[in-house]
């Protein structure tokens, strides 16, 4: 149940953007990306999920357990909350929409039609589905863009709850999330200077 | 999976979804040919056959671009990528679904416009059991077609021109069986070869639609 | 009192109440003894035989699908002018409606035209632009469903109803010019002239056109006092939701 | 205006802008036609003038819905609603590009598909005046299609059904040009009632267009 | 060169949202609306600028004087940063391209296409649309989603210095911008209690 990340390079439009990145995350351990706009949070992010490959090194973590939140939240417009959230439970065989709703505060707006949230409603949402994917390990892109005050408080105690329970997290972000006891990392060191070496599909090859 | 099926059954049939829309299409156009061809009975029945095929096609194409570039759009592809189903699987499921929304519907109405296009008699049968054979092809190739394009916005054109030089050799033996059946000649052979590929398509297909999503995504 | 009063909801409800009854058994009267005088106690004609009771359900259908159309467009109008909501909700429930119409009047005519043409159908410009006709009502009943909001779907269309009364027209004009078709021409209204309607069609066919006309009537009240309150429904569910 | 007119047009040409595809998708269905209504040159060369113009039509309308869809998509059409040119012209405009990156391409091309279609020799010259003077029209008419149905996700088939209907008279007189034209008839009244409703579309649309649009908006 | 609301309600989904609502707006003053997410914010900003009609109330500004900046940025992906922003200018008739990007720190990223932008890099290539529609009143939601900490600060600068040339700016915002010199609005008292009389085109009429 552990998150290990070796001598990682992910890329970006074929230009290496971040290069030997090494950490481990044991569970109910929370690390927090920090780096400039631009830097590769999001790529990373990207990589670690299994969503692209990385330029090099190694991501070891248990199968099945990683849950990916990222800018866009995957919400179906004429679905209602209830009914975005249920699909999401019944696709990885859990249930506690029920909770779910509770926890992120969307118990009234149950029945309303996803395209009639707020930008910080359907930001809910989005987070909403990570406690019904039932994985351990989180990563986050930027969880609290358009949050209100309160609401950034409520998805922090989510955060606290889930890593109380033995989940992990990754959360990129450039706000202060009140989780004290995260572990921070800061990007800026693992900037790629174009040193990686040509490898397997990769445009560097032609260099 | 089912959650998925049913989701994207939904989906389809709330306001916006589009279900009922390929039907409307396929009847605009069997009303437009004659519209530009011209009204003499004689020569819309000899094209009868042709059109009726294409014009299913057509209904079937200008729906294809639903099926995975919304999901891509508000991200609910990636999540799916990482979902605990496997990418093929969904990939099959979604073609299922575009087939019952569109390429069902087709076939049951397909007779009513034979009528338009006067179709001869003993058509109608053998119209119903191509359509019947073939749109699941069109489904499943679509669905390719649509996986390869989902990163182009708006790339309905495109998708078209992907996808249409794939359908041929489902529209051919399609309309060669309508025509033969509508002539009351023997439609074994070219009927044999629409269920294979149809079954080949719905069998081979998913796998080559799950490997271009997952390029897509990268 | 303004005509506009009936413009407020509420007023246009209490009215319908006041209205229906009247109006619906009238319908269902004219309708039985149009269809039946029509059907039993009518001669068959000398060349079409019993086929010519058809036009007791053909000529009233395909009229009123043509009036409804025309009714959609002055509600529309309405709408875009004055914007109030009855009349928006009025075109919306005349549609389908009106859409039924013109799907009788081409299911009667295919009927008819099998015995008498040798065809289900033929692409004569009558036949062809009452088609058109129907793509027009889906494609304005598909704008209505797949627009949420309901005063955007009204707003669009209205929009589409008044631009495609002009395309409809057009199509008319081209579809004649297309071809020149077998179906006859309108005789109803040629009372006095050389080859009128057989009188012992006229006057059951007249009945029949009122009941229909009164159906219509009777099915746009009843599902326009439906879509006022469905709306006042989710006003209401989601003010609470608000709270 | 002009600023918009040369955004529209690079836009088209960049990758993925969809220039010349179109035209492709023309080629395609006048090869699709002939393989789906079987090859004997009698029965194409008479449906020649119709199926081109049917083609002309469906090439336009499935490049429609990237008139304004993208834009409403990413917040430009907000950003183009407050800015300081009157929507009706920038409706304009943008129909304009539409015409030359799909009308334009289209009527150049058309002669040489006639050619597959066995069009009969004199056919060619009238097909292009009526291709040259009716794509105006149909990008004319698909702007305003395109406008009414911006607030629908993916509604490439809602956006068929409501524009084709539309279609109808331009797809009527144009392919009787041709059709005259081919027979060596006389083509005048077809032909100027063809220029009437694409002068009377291109005067009035846009303003129904930008109603449509600040519909949407709102 | 002032923007006067008066008494002014706002609907959104056919519902009143905010009800009452009214202030000025002088050259060089800045607003900031706060309010918890769903409040109504991004459907106050869409009224003011014009995009949707108010249920009632007025709002008086010079014409042609609002440049609004939504949720979403309007940048066409396969234009390079450059493009994006001439096409701006001429459509607002206005110069200073460069050194619109040279004020949101995007002069390395000219030619970049903006497909290949990252979230953040985004957002500033939107802002910088601001500076070349040459308009005194701006309107922003949530300007700063995705801005990492130097760019807040860069943006706040702007702002700034917008508002020292006579400029005026509302901004909808859920962090803090450093601009201690803005008047606070709490849209909170204004949320409507659903009390607005039956109007033209709207839902109540059927209450
Ligand atoms: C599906 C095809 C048909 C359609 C859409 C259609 C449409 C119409 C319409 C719109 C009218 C009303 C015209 C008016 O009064 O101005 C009408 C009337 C009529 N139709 Fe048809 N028709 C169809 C088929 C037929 C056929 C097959 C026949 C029989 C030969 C027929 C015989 C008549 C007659 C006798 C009238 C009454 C004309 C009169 O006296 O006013 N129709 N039809
Ligand atoms: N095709 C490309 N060519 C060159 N650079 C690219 C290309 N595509 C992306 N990049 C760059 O890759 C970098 C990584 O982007 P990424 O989205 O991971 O950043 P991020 O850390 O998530 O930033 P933000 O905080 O703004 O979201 C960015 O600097 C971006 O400009
Ligand atoms: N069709 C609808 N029916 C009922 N309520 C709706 C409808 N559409 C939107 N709403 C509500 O209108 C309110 C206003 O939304 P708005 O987007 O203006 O909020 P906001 O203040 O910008 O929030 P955020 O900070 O999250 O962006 C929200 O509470 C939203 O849920
Ligand atoms: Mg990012
Ligand atoms: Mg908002």
């Amino acid at each position: 149940m552990e998150l290990v990340v070796q001598d990682l390079a992910v890329a970006r439009g074929g230009l290496c953007v971040l290069e030997g990145l090494g950490f481990a995350l044991a569970p109910g351990a929370a690390l927090i990306l920090r780096g400039a706009n631009g830097i590769g949070k999001t790529t990373l992010l990207r990589t670690l999920a299994g969503l692209q490959p990385g330029l090099r090194g190694t991501i070891s973590a248990p199968p099945e357990s990683i849950a990916y939140a990222a800018h866009a939240d995957g919400l179906k417009a004429t679905l209602t909350v209830t009914e975005n959230l249920a699909f999401w439970a019944a696709v990885h065989g859990t249930s506690g929409v029920e909770a779910a709703l509770a926890h992120m505060n969307l118990t009234l707006l149950r029945d309303r039609r996803a395209a009639n949230l707020s930008a910080g409603q359907k930001r809910r949402l989005g987070l909403a589905r990570l406690l019904v994917s039932g994985r351990p390990i989180w990563l986050l892109d930027e969880p609290t863009v358009s949050l209100d005050t309160a609401s950034v408080a409520l998805f922090g105690a989510v955060v606290r709850a889930h890593l109380a329970a033995g989940g992990a997290a990754v959360i990129a972000t450039h706000i202060d999330l009140g989780l004290p006891e995260a572990q921070l990392l800061d990007l800026t060191p693992f900037r790629a200077r174009g040193e990686v070496q040509a490898s397997h599909g990769f445009d560097e090859a032609f260099l | 999976m089912i959650a998925l099926l049913i989701r994207d059954l939904r989906l389809a049939l709330r306001a916006g979804g589009g279900f009922g829309l390929g039907l409307a299409f396929f009847l605009l156009l069997a009303v437009l040919i004659p519209l530009g061809v011209g009204p003499e009975g004689g020569t819309l029945a000899k094209i009868a056959p042709g059109i009726l095929w294409v014009g299913a096609l057509l209904a079937c194409l200008l729906s294809l671009d639903r099926i995975f570039a919304l999901d891509f759009e508000d991200g609910s592809l990636d999540l799916l990528a990482t979902a605990p189903i496997p990418l093929e699987g969904a990939v099959a499921v979604k073609a299922l679904a575009h087939w019952l929304v569109t390429g069902l519907p087709l076939t049951l109405a397909a007779p009513l416009l034979g009528v338009l296009l006067h179709l001869p008699g003993q058509g109608y049968g053998w119209l119903l059991a191509s359509l019947a054979l073939g749109t699941p092809a069109l489904s499943s190739i679509g669905a390719f077609g649509a996986a390869l394009v989902v990163g182009v916005k708006r790339g309905g054109l495109l998708l078209s021109l992907l996808v249409l030089p794939l359908y041929v050799p489902t529209l051919i033996f399609g309309a060669e069986v309508v025509k033969r059946g509508a002539a009351g000649m023997d439609v074994g052979v070219p009927l044999a070869l629409l269920a294979a590929i149809t079954l080949g398509a719905m069998a081979a297909l998913p796998f080559a639609s799950a490997l271009a999503l997952r390029i897509n995504l990268r | 009192m303004s005509l506009w009063e009936y413009a407020n909801p509420k007023k246009f409800s209490e009215t319908a109440a006041r209205v229906l009854p009247v109006v619906a058994p009238l319908a269902g009267l004219c309708l039985a003894v149009g269809l039946i005088w029509g059907f039993f106690f009518t001669p068959e004609d000398y060349k079409q035989g019993a086929t010519v009771k058809i036009i007791f359900l053909h000529v009233p259908a395909a009229m009123m699908a043509i009036n409804a159309w025309i009714m959609m467009l002055v509600a529309s109008l309405v709408w875009i002018v004055r914007r109030h909501h009855v009349s928006a909700l009025a075109a919306r429930a005349a549609a389908p409606v009106g859409m039924v119409f013109t799907l009788i009047a081409l299911a009667t005519g295919a009927f008819w035209g099998q015995p008498m043409w040798g065809t289900w159908w033929e692409w004569d410009p009558r036949l062809t632009s009452f088609l058109i006709l129907l793509l027009f009502y889906l494609g304005y009943i598909a704008l209505w469903q797949a627009v949420e909001d309901p005063d955007t779907a009204a707003d669009l269309t209205g929009v589409l109803c008044v631009v495609g009364s002009v395309f409809a027209v057009l199509s008319r004009y081209a579809v004649k010019f297309w071809n020149q078709g077998l179906h006859q021409d309108s005789t109803i209204m040629k009372v006095g002239e050389k080859d009128p309607l057989d009188p012992a069609y006229y006057w059951p066919l007249i009945v029949c056109l009122i009941g229909i006309v009164a159906l219509f009537v009777a099915l746009v009240l009843l599902r326009t006092v439906t879509e006022i309150r469905l709306r006042r429904l989710a006003v209401i569910e989601a003010r609470e939701k608000q709270e």
